[in-house]
């Protein structure tokens, strides 16, 4: 049972490790747009 | 403009620098000596068991080593950013990754010819099953290290990292060559199983890897 | 010297070069004349070199057309170009000789007299076994443009070819440029000193951001034209 | 575009929790392997959107140097590193399903380790994108691509012919006619679920690599007008 709950864990953990890695790329690009607005 | 006649100019130009100041070739030599005299120094091997790892042994010496050839020829040209030279002339891309990829080949065959009487003393080996098998896969493995190997240096030298990319990017694609290399060259020291199998895989793995080569190198060496 | 502009050596419609963020040519539309020496002017990343790069063909343009000697093949007109840098772009290894020998190799020319000849040409001996790196910074300079002119070729260009390079040296390259103009050649010249060129040059092309801001035609100062 | 992309988003996501649920509670225990079976439903969906997104960065790539558009490379770039995402994955789950099933956290069974040897390719590639400068950078990354993705073709062959002393185990009982409709029914919502899930996450990287082109594109437009009002 624990094998099936590690698995089914660390599954979801990469993938939300890859959601948070996309939402900063987001993030950083927002900050770039407002550079651009800025000046 | 001959794709032959520039190949063979180039490859000339290059064996004359590198007899000239023996980078390639002293630098590689050191590093295999120091792979293979590391590894007997690791392991206490019985004849039996050198001839069981030797094939895996020695292919990742050469690998190795091969990587510093290959970025120095590239490096070579990168100096003086003489390769614009190349670049902005009439000359076919194809001679100059032909004429690179021979030239590495040739260190690395100098190379294999130097250390295999180094594993013989070693590692004690004597192989049972016969030898022209063991210098089909030495030619065969070493232009399939050496074809990829020059195409990817091309490519490393035009990044940031230059010479550190070139093994990361090299070494996964190798595998399944050095799985082939390895195959035939221990099935042949131990005589166990046919070395047929994975010589002629290396030979179909050398033939796609240089038409691929061949078909994108100018892509490459054009891109800026 | 007339102005053929329907039948210009090299002509730049909206050309521009993006590295990520930064610009080096923007939206460059320029004809250029065949048989002048233009002087390219401008500051530091102004885009001078990339310019020179991309009619060397050297760069692959972001966005706009390049056509030169009338082609917009690359490929087929490159035996007809000749391009000088900064770095020598000479082997250290090998003799002058040597050097030359390899490079005219590959725009298909065998006779080494051709080779004696440009070495000769550019005001040095031809006979030196020595190697280039033991070269003097003017020598290598003058077996470099040896090197660009080698193919004879109808376009020359060449970035900085005075920097380290003594006065007297630079006059003799001048010198040369100037009749090589004569003969026909289209010239383009990235240069920090331009006084060095006063009388030779026809035209001076002034850029600035990435872009060509002002060209002045000193063959016909009446006509000086602003872009 | 982006209600539609929230529709979607809601719907994987409704559809991955209905395949948690049938994953988890409503497929029956497998008799001989236990619960430990029910980590296929995980792994296998996400061993084939791999399967997926290696191939298309593969043409992608191919398209990308015959037409050099920039969507095209951001396209390569989104499935690369959604591939090599769903790639560690199946090499974090399969260890442990294998631990209980073979007793054994990792053996050189030939799946196993061609997964690996295409996980050191495209991370290979991404490092090679990231290390690259200039204009060069994605022609380069492109023919890598190429290289990696005819060479994922003998890594499986090599692996198949001369990687055979460990015994190859059937993965996942085989879809045997004695399977319980259940759990075909599970493992079959799940590889819908996670098949619209990557590419949602295509999708997303996409949107990401593209908007940052254009942001880039504008910097350099206005980093030269910048520069030009400063100098005039």
């Amino acid at each position: 049972m624990k094998f099936l709950y590690a698995a089914y864990g660390i599954t979801w953990a990469v993938h939300i490790i890859y959601l948070i890695i996309l939402t900063r790329g987001f993030g950083k690009l927002r900050d770039d747009i407002k550079d651009l607005e800025r000046d | 403009m001959s794709v032959l006649g520039i190949l063979r100019t180039t490859l000339a130009k290059d064996l004359r620098m590198e007899w000239r100041s023996k980078d390639a070739i002293n630098s590689m030599l050191f590093f295999a000596l120091l792979v293979v005299v590391i590894f007997s120094f690791s392991f206490d091997l019985t004849a039996e068991e050198s001839r069981q790892i030797a094939g895996g042994l020695i292919w990742v010496a050469l690998l190795f080593a091969a990587v510093v050839a290959l970025n120095q020829t590239w490096a070579r040209e990168l100096r003086n950013q003489v390769l614009d030279a190349y670049r902005v002339s009439p000359a076919p891309a194809e001679s100059l990754f032909l004429a690179k990829t021979i030239g590495n080949f040739l260190f690395v065959a100098v190379l294999e010819l130097l250390m295999t009487p180094l594993f013989i003393v070693f590692y004690n080996l004597r192989s049972v099953g016969p030898v022209h098998q063991l210098v089909l896969a030495s030619l065969l493995g070493n232009w399939a290290l050496v074809v990829n190997g020059t195409f990817f240096g091309a490519i490393s030298i035009r990044t940031r990292s230059r010479e550190v990319l070139l093994p990361l990017i090299l070494f996964p694609i190798s595998i399944p060559a050095l799985l082939a290399m390895v195959g035939a060259t221990t099935s042949t020291l131990t005589g166990e199983g046919s070395a047929h199998l994975p010589l002629v895989f290396l030979g179909v793995y050398d033939v796609v890897f240089t038409l691929v080569g061949l078909f994108l190198f100018e892509t490459v060496l054009q891109a800026e | 010297m007339t102005l053929t502009p329907d039948n210009p050596a090299v002509s730049l419609n909206d050309v521009s070069k993006l590295y990520g963020r930064f610009a080096a040519l923007r939206m460059v539309t320029a004809d250029f004349a065949p048989g002048r020496l233009y002087l390219i002017l401008g500051e530091n990343g102004a885009g001078k070199s990339t310019l020179l790069r991309v009619i060397a063909g050297l760069i692959e343009p972001s966005h706009g057309k390049l056509t030169i000697l009338g082609s917009s093949d690359h490929k087929a007109v490159k035996a007809h170009l000749g391009y000088m840098a900064h770095a020598s772009m000479l082997y250290d290894e090998l003799s002058g000789r040597e050097n030359l020998a390899y490079f005219a190799n590959l725009y298909g020319i065998r006779e080494h007299a051709l080779c004696a000849q440009a070495i000769r040409t550019v005001g040095l001996d031809p006979t030196l076994e020595r190697r280039v790196g033991q070269y003097s910074q003017g020598m290598r300079q003058r077996l470099s443009l040896a090197r660009a002119i080698l193919n004879d070729p109808r376009i020359l260009l060449l970035d900085e070819p005075f920097s380290n390079v003594d006065v007297g040296s630079a006059k003799e390259m001048t010198r040369l440029l100037g009749s090589m103009r004569d003969s026909g050649k289209t010239i383009f010249l990235v240069t920090h000193q331009p006084a060095l060129l006063e009388g030779f040059a026809d035209e001076s092309v002034y850029m600035s951001a990435g872009r060509v801001i002002e060209r002045v035609d000193h063959r016909a100062p009446t006509l000086e034209a602003k872009r | 575009m982006r209600s539609k992309f929230a529709i979607f988003a809601l719907f994987t996501l409704a559809l991955l929790s209905w395949g948690l649920y049938q994953a988890l509670v409503a497929a029956p225990t497998e008799a001989t392997m236990g619960p430990v079976q029910r980590i296929f439903y995980y792994h296998v969906p996400n061993a084939w959107v791999m399967e997926l997104c290696f191939p298309l960065n593969f043409l992608a790539s191919i398209i990308y140097l015959v037409n050099r558009k920039p969507a095209v490379d951001a396209f390569a770039v989104a499935t690369a590193e959604v591939g090599v995402v769903f790639c560690t994955v199946v090499l974090l789950t399969g260890p442990i399903w294998a631990r209980p099933v073979w007793g054994i956290w990792w053996t050189w069974d030939a799946r196993l380790t061609s997964t690996l040897v295409l996980w050191l390719i495209y991370i290979g590639y991404l490092m090679l994108r990231k290390l690259s400068t200039g204009g060069s950078n994605p022609v380069l990354a492109a023919s890598f691509a190429i290289f990696g993705c005819l060479d994922a073709v003998f890594v499986f062959m090599a692996i198949r012919w001369f990687r055979t002393q460990h015994p190859q185990p059937v993965f996942g009982g085989g879809a045997n006619s004695g399977i319980d409709p259940r759990m075909m029914h599970a493992f079959l919502i799940n590889m819908l679920a996670f098949t619209c899930y990557g590419a949602l996450l295509v999708w997303i990287r996409y949107t990401l690599e593209r908007t940052r082109q254009k942001v880039d594109e504008a910097h350099a437009m206005k980093s030269l007008m910048h520069h030009e009002a400063g100098a005039k």
